[in-house]
């Protein structure tokens, strides 16, 4: 009982103070019916047991050296300096920074987040993280319901978003249950969200993927005007925050809130998560912000100082009116963000950009150089983009997989809204990929069809 | 128990104005042209974000320095109530960083992530054996993510039985998380506030006006935030099924009860639990968390997707073909890496070691709701399991001293407050949860505090109102934050 | 630059007195009895020893706490004249926690082990280049135990020679660390003490009179811990040779001129490196290190067995073979988790970068020599290179105010002081090494924090010679300590 | 150039406070001919390329789950809670405490190794650390020859202990030259060392290993009393500082110098060392005891601390009078074992040896009764034994191996002094092996004889 301080003796003690005769009588409030009657008394493991437990539980698992893998998931490098700060018990084993005068370790660390994140989007006010981007687009989508003064019971979401947030959107309208949602189609040739001419009045929101799951990169500037012109809300989200050292900023186009996943450059993007879901917006919304937000301010001494802020929009405080329910949000792994974002400073994340792209490039080129395989949209991308196979693909993926290379997404899942994705895969790649791995895809994927 | 003294703390600028052009501080491939000719010239980015450039030995000195203004766990006593800020083990961590358990990648085929489902598989095997549950779904994010699962699968339940017009009323007691209503209204659904009993019991008499065809569920944490179990639960949940309604437990106290009760078997329909507080994932900062719901037989068609299942051969494979599943409630598994932590804690202690976890969870609260309500004002003398909550209303009418300055004066001496001005229906709450991981020595330490600290109150009450003293940054000015919302670095121009 | 603030310090008493009987922190398989029938009884302990009893989260904490008390690279300055307080990159650490480069027992076959065997032979090639030796032993502790292994190496050539009853003068500059008089000593031989020159020179004249056949050996520190590059060395080398005798240089500041001059290519027979200084393997407090030694070709007969080889197939082997080998300094390979740091710093630099990184160092140090020789007195003139010595003598004369109280009063402000008092030859010495990983802000604040002092020594000289105030604990008794010689703790009885 | 801060506008301006023109400017001191002509420009590795080098060289190790071995090196578990403590940067990236008021971590952590060590090895005084217990063994046998104030030049030594350390020793009095070796051999029946009737007045120190590389326990009172009659020093050397939870201590059998190897217990035995040896002794040997010691002072408002004591012995303040000339020791590893014993406490200290005992008796028993399998000796031992194999040993050891079994240490190699060493292996366990792990060996023992 390694984490059980109390002896015998002083158990004793305790009670004696308590004046009970007995731990179970500090139950006694319980009825007794209700207690469990009999107990499966499974017994603990120890150090050692428990580490050859999950030794062999890893050794089920297959990590894989190639990943061509994105949709939401991107394994950029994390570095070891980064994980060093956030395994700090000081940041690691404290809470939510309620008392801001021991907390200003977190508080800072958070206002810095903010910073990046609206540096990022170029969008004024961002808050101090969101679950992960699926829910954050949910959540962008009510607040836009409610920038609206619910007035608008209507948003436009593009079916080109990634079916992983869009089911998470789904379920949170669904349970609202105040607000449609129309979906919008992709052009089958660009892969690019098809826009209407015209916004209802009635439509309170449009968002499109940033890039899109196809990697497509959407017509911001389309939809911002489309939106403006109706005083309806533009919304983006994007799988993966990295893009930004290199895309133009949401906020530069015109978008009203911008939200995007910040975990793949935040070392937790294996198994899809702990995510982090980064939200920013313009100013004039930002009492319409859900989640927490950290200011500046000065103790009496005029000491600066940070603290948590704006919270009367809060569930603590305005309970039934809050702008969302959210209490713990994702706070270390905006941590581990904002440490990997200080290493890296804007000459590394375009740095990070340059390698994404490239490799992208190569592999698209070479797998295209390749019979059979064809581009399926013509769309702008930036490192993650659609082909389509000839053959079997799932064979083909495992195939690849057998030789220790992840192959992408085969889209055949989401393939409910057109056919075109029979013997589609999406792919892309991070910087964590060499030339000499795509060289030994490619050599793969031929002997493949050779065989 | 430590003797206070002062040290050398470095106040940080931002790390925006330590940045130097030219300085960097990763380690990547060499540069390479990026080959942007095939990209729109709108796609691409006028101006570089302004990030920090420094080496890597100034981001660490920067975050390093940020760490020591931090109070944590591993540093001193933290008895936030409500959030079961007990001691996490390292062990956690060791095993979280096990590369083959988390480099994965969701586009794996599952037959090369068979460890990572089965990891899965048996956490929610353990959570149902711990609660009486028939299944849980480890996805939700957090508690609050938790309960917008769990109002929504009863809402989804509602609606297969065709009543989601009317039954919209949910229950919740006075003394709830905000947490609670917030969930409530993101459900579509309306917040009835109920209010508790004078020995802060949830009465079934109160219930009572709003067993009709409006009521959808109730929304009761147990034990509640007073620390007191509820007795009337039972027969509550009996009254509410039969008026058609559902039972929603809050389950952020479940660390009073585990081993003890299970509530699936009690009435609740569906709860979630903290695993950052009752199953000692650390907390962050402010998370990430998780908070797995679990739910009742008749509930299981409705939970999200996917959901590990095991086939005949011992094959773990991901469920997704649920026609009645609310959908998705995370784009992946939920906060996987929590969810690791969380099993290796269950593991280690086994349900017996659990059992005596929650034991010495409730000795410790006791232990120190006996020694303190000596000493400060107790409003429920009802008996509480895991936490108390105490109230200024004395001190503030002597003293003119609230909670407030008692808070912060406590940090004077190097111990976290506990939660303060919660639960609302007590005046001035002083809401108090050590956890089974401080000793008795730390448990008489801060009752020696709490009694100075209140023997200032007479003697120098000043010092108390001007807390705290020692913390390298005074007490800092809310109104003006919230007026001056300065909420990002903006370079000087 | 950080402002300074005070915050909360808290003081442990021993883990001793924490502990509590009863309490235990482990999680070990089920205790058994022991089957000890078999044993004499006068083998069995009579009395288990006395050991602290807590639990994780207390050991934690006391720990954590403790940790708090340091001074350590990552909170700030750190420029510790010779000892090369260069910052600890953290993927060091992280590929040193590689389960498969360490878990590893000496016992396994080599064929078992080619990893850890190429992993020495790898660095061991990468120090040759390096430094101009044509062999290097991983094997030495630290530094002084490299002195230890270069003169034993040296010893063995003389005895080989049929020389051993003659050849036992070593001469060492006065400038010398206290290491190399205490290795000569421990080697057999004996030390004789060399007047550095006016110019902080190591001058042929003062040699001559030694270059007899009693001659073994000089001992060289190069550059010199003034800091100065010992321009004569190549000179005084021949001479030695021409004596008989041979040239061990004491590689401590080899950092600054790691990638400008190699050692073995201007006359030195052995030279010891010290991985914790050049190579940026942590300091852990005072250890471990690791004193690797390049030997000349004629000495590499001599070197410790075993090496590592490589045989035709490509296959790496533990060569122990080595008749006239000094045989082993250490039990097995040398600090080998401190040798998987240090390769790891090579390759990540290259030898390129550990080029740029000697620049760095010389310009970081004579940035701040320039600075400083502002206001403090430089008792020689001389160009240095990675470091520069400072004297109290005037401050002293004019204000009573020594070179410890200077180096006390910085503590206050959050940065360590040089080192002081040494070397012996400068009076008051305050020896600054900032290395190459501080930036221009963190030397111009040192030095302005210097400038601050030296101010209050006129106008506040009391203050300065109390220091330090802000450190939790004030100036501690070093008298008192080795007069009462509490060096250990006791039960109280 | 991620470790160097110092950007091309810092430079200049650098260059300009030092009135230098260019960098190469500031090596003019060093006359030219002596600079390197042609440097081999070999570039660096970024972090992904540095991570994949040395996971490629960590492929080429095979790491055995079962490690049957010891002589000096014994797997230990390490807890991760002790592992954590080592890695704070606050204890990993100081240097030696030499400015105390900033340094009372580690100083209040070594006081309470040297307790420990004290407590352990029931011997008044016990210093900061040695490098290892082979030249701890060297320092203490130089030590007894100082207490001896140079007079004695002979010293006793067992041929017992552990040939890794002799080794070390051997060098280290071979280079001082003025203390003569004598080897005593073992009896060949019983595994102890052959002590002599009496002693040699010029006898400075007697040195056994206990238990000795053979695992056997010698009698060490029988020396003490030998010692001691002729006022020489009576010495230990112990290859895991484990054993001393339950094995008598040193001091208790009046030994006057106890020394033992503490890095099985610190978690850094991988592949041997760093390893930290510990020294005990008695208080009136203080003075002449080497390395660095931590007393306890206080400052002048009275309020305790620690301190680097009784500098007078050591090598910066005595130069060639020092007692060693050890200077940088292994304070991290001495932390991390006075971290690990913390979280032991006797009890668990106790219970490792409890494991360790009862695995051996069973690996011991089991293997004896397998035929042709005998026992080398009859002397007790504890955790650590010689048996003798029938048929090939090397080849019996690598069937093992091939298995993940590192089955002991083949005494061959250290076969100069007596015969009886052809085909023995030395076994040992420690609380990380388990009964099923025993019973694994045991099947493929017997397979590898059926065979
Ligand atoms: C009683 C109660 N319910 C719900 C919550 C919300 O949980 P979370 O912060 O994990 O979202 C909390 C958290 O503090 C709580 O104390
Ligand atoms: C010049 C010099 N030589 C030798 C040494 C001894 O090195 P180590 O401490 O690694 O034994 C030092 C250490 O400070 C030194 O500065």
């Amino acid at each position: 009982m390694r984490y059980l301080p109390q002896s015998e003796f002083d158990i004793k003690k305790m009670l004696k103070e308590i004046r009970v005769g007995s731990i179970e009588e500090l139950f006694s409030s319980i009825p007794k019916e209700e207690k469990i009657s009999e107990v499966k008394l499974e017994e603990g493991r120890d150090e050692l047991h428990l580490c050859r437990f999950f030794h062999n539980l890893a050794a089920k698992n297959k990590v894989k050296d190639i990943i061509l893998a994105g949709g939401g998931v991107y394994p950029h490098n994390f570095p070891a300096a980064a994980a060093s700060i956030v395994s700090r018990p000081e940041f690691a084993t404290a809470y939510t920074p309620y008392q801001p005068e021991v907390s200003q370790g977190t508080l800072q660390a958070i206002f810095e987040f903010q910073t990046m994140v609206s540096e990022l989007m170029q969008l004024e006010v961002a808050n101090a993280s969101m679950y992960d981007a699926g829910s954050a687009l949910g959540e962008a989508l009510l607040m836009a319901y409610r920038v609206k003064r619910g007035k608008r019971k209507k948003v436009l979401v593009s079916k080109a978003i990634s079916p992983d947030y869009l089911q998470v959107v789904k379920t949170m309208l669904q349970s609202f249950g105040d607000i449609e949602i129309e979906y919008l189609p992709w052009d089958s040739k660009t892969g690019k969200t098809i826009l209407p001419q015209s916004l209802d009045k009635n439509i309170a929101a449009v968002a499109l993927g940033y890039p899109n799951y196809f990697g497509v990169i959407e017509d911001i500037s389309r939809m911002t005007t489309l939106t403006s012109s109706k005083k309806a809300l533009a919304i983006t989200v994007s799988q993966d925050a990295a893009v930004f050292g290199m895309l133009e900023a949401p906020g530069n186009l015109g978008v009203d809130i911008a939200v995007a996943e910040g975990m793949s450059l935040a070392g937790t993007w294996g198994m899809g998560g702990p995510g982090v879901g980064l939200m920013a917006t313009r100013k004039k919304y930002t009492k319409k912000m859900p989640g927490r937000i950290v200011g500046q301010t000065k103790d009496e001494d005029g000491n600066s100082g940070y603290v948590l802020t704006l919270a009367t929009r809060e569930q603590h405080i305005r309970r039934e009116k809050a702008t969302s329910n959210i209490c713990t949000n994702q706070a270390l792994v905006a941590l581990a963000f904002t440490v990997h974002l200080s290493l890296l400073g804007s000459r590394g994340l375009t740095r990070i950009n340059a390698l994404m792209r490239n490799r992208a490039l190569e592999l698209y080129e070479e797998l295209l150089a390749i019979k059979g395989i064809k581009p399926v949209f013509t769309g702008p991308f930036f490192n993650e983009f659609v082909l389509s196979f000839p053959g079997n693909t799932e064979k083909l993926r495992k195939f690849l997989a057998d030789h220790g290379i992840v192959f992408g997404i085969y889209l055949k899942k989401y393939s409910d809204v057109d056919s075109v994705f029979d013997n589609t895969i999406v792919l892309s790649t991070t910087e964590l990929i060499e030339t000499q791995d795509i060289k030994k895809t490619i050599k793969l994927v031929k002997q493949f069809y050779q065989d | 128990m430590s003797e206070i003294k002062s040290g050398i703390l470095r106040k940080e600028p931002l790390i925006f104005e330590k940045s130097q052009p030219g300085r960097e501080g990763f380690s990547l491939p060499a540069a390479e042209i990026p080959r942007l000719k095939e990209l729109p010239d709108s796609c691409l980015r006028k101006e570089d974000p302004v990030l920090p450039a420094l080496s890597e030995v100034e981001v660490i000195r920067h975050y390093t320095r940020l760490s020591h203004w931090n109070h944590c766990i591993e540093l001193g006593t933290y008895p936030l109530g409500s959030c079961t800020m007990k001691y996490n083990p390292k062990i956690n961590e060791k095993i979280a960083e096990i590369r083959g358990l988390t480099s994965l990648h969701p586009a794996q085929s599952q037959d090369d992530i068979q460890g990572a489902l089965e990891l899965m598989y048996t956490l929610e095997k353990e959570l149902c054996d711990l609660s009486g549950f028939s299944r849980v779904t480890l996805q939700p994010s957090a508690g609050a993510n938790g309960e917008f699962t769990g109002l929504s699968i009863i809402q989804k339940a509602i609606k297969e039985k065709g009543e989601a017009q009317n039954r919209k009323k949910v229950l919740i007691p006075d003394s709830a998380h905000g947490t609670n209503p917030a969930s409530v209204v993101l459900n579509g659904f309306e917040p009835v506030e109920i209010k508790s009993g004078p020995d802060g019991y949830l009465e079934i008499e109160s219930i009572k006006p709003h067993l009709d065809s409006q009521l959808a569920a109730i929304m009761v944490t147990n034990p509640n935030t007073l620390g007191i179990y509820e007795r009337n639960l039972c027969e509550i949940s009996k009254a509410v099924h039969e008026a058609g309604g559902y039972v929603y437990m809050d389950g952020a106290n479940f660390n009073a009860i585990m081993g003890v009760v299970k509530p699936g078997d009690i009435g609740v329909d569906t709860m979630h639990f903290n695993l950052h507080k009752t199953f000692s994932t650390p907390h962050g900062g402010g998370g990430p968390g998780a908070g797995p719901v679990g739910v009742v037989k008749a509930l299981e068609p409705y939970l999200p997707v996917p959901i590990v299942e095991k086939d005949k051969q011992g094959q773990y494979f991901l469920d997704t073909d649920r026609p009645s599943s609310i959908g998705k409630v995370h784009p992946f598994y939920g906060n996987y890496a929590v969810l690791v932590r969380a099993l290796v804690y269950i593991l280690e202690n086994g349900s017996s070691g659990l059992a005596e976890v929650t034991k010495r969870a409730v000795l410790n609260a006791r232990y120190l709701r006996a020694r303190l309500s000596k000493i400060l004002e107790i409003p429920y003398k009802t008996d509480t399991l895991h936490e108390a909550v105490f109230s200024d209303r004395k001190i503030k009418k002597e003293t003119g001293v609230t909670t407030m300055d008692v808070a912060k004066r406590l940090l004077d001496f190097g111990v976290h407050p506990p939660t303060v001005y919660f639960p609302l229906i007590v005046s001035g709450a002083f809401m108090v949860e050590p956890t089974e991981t401080e000793s008795l020595q730390d448990l008489d330490a801060f009752v020696d505090i709490v009694s100075q600290i209140l023997d200032e109150t007479k003697t120098d009450p000043e010092k108390v109102k001007t807390a705290p003293h020692n913390t390298g940054v005074g007490r800092l000015d809310e109104t003006y934050a919230a007026r001056s919302k300065i909420l990002r670095w903006k370079k000087k121009k």
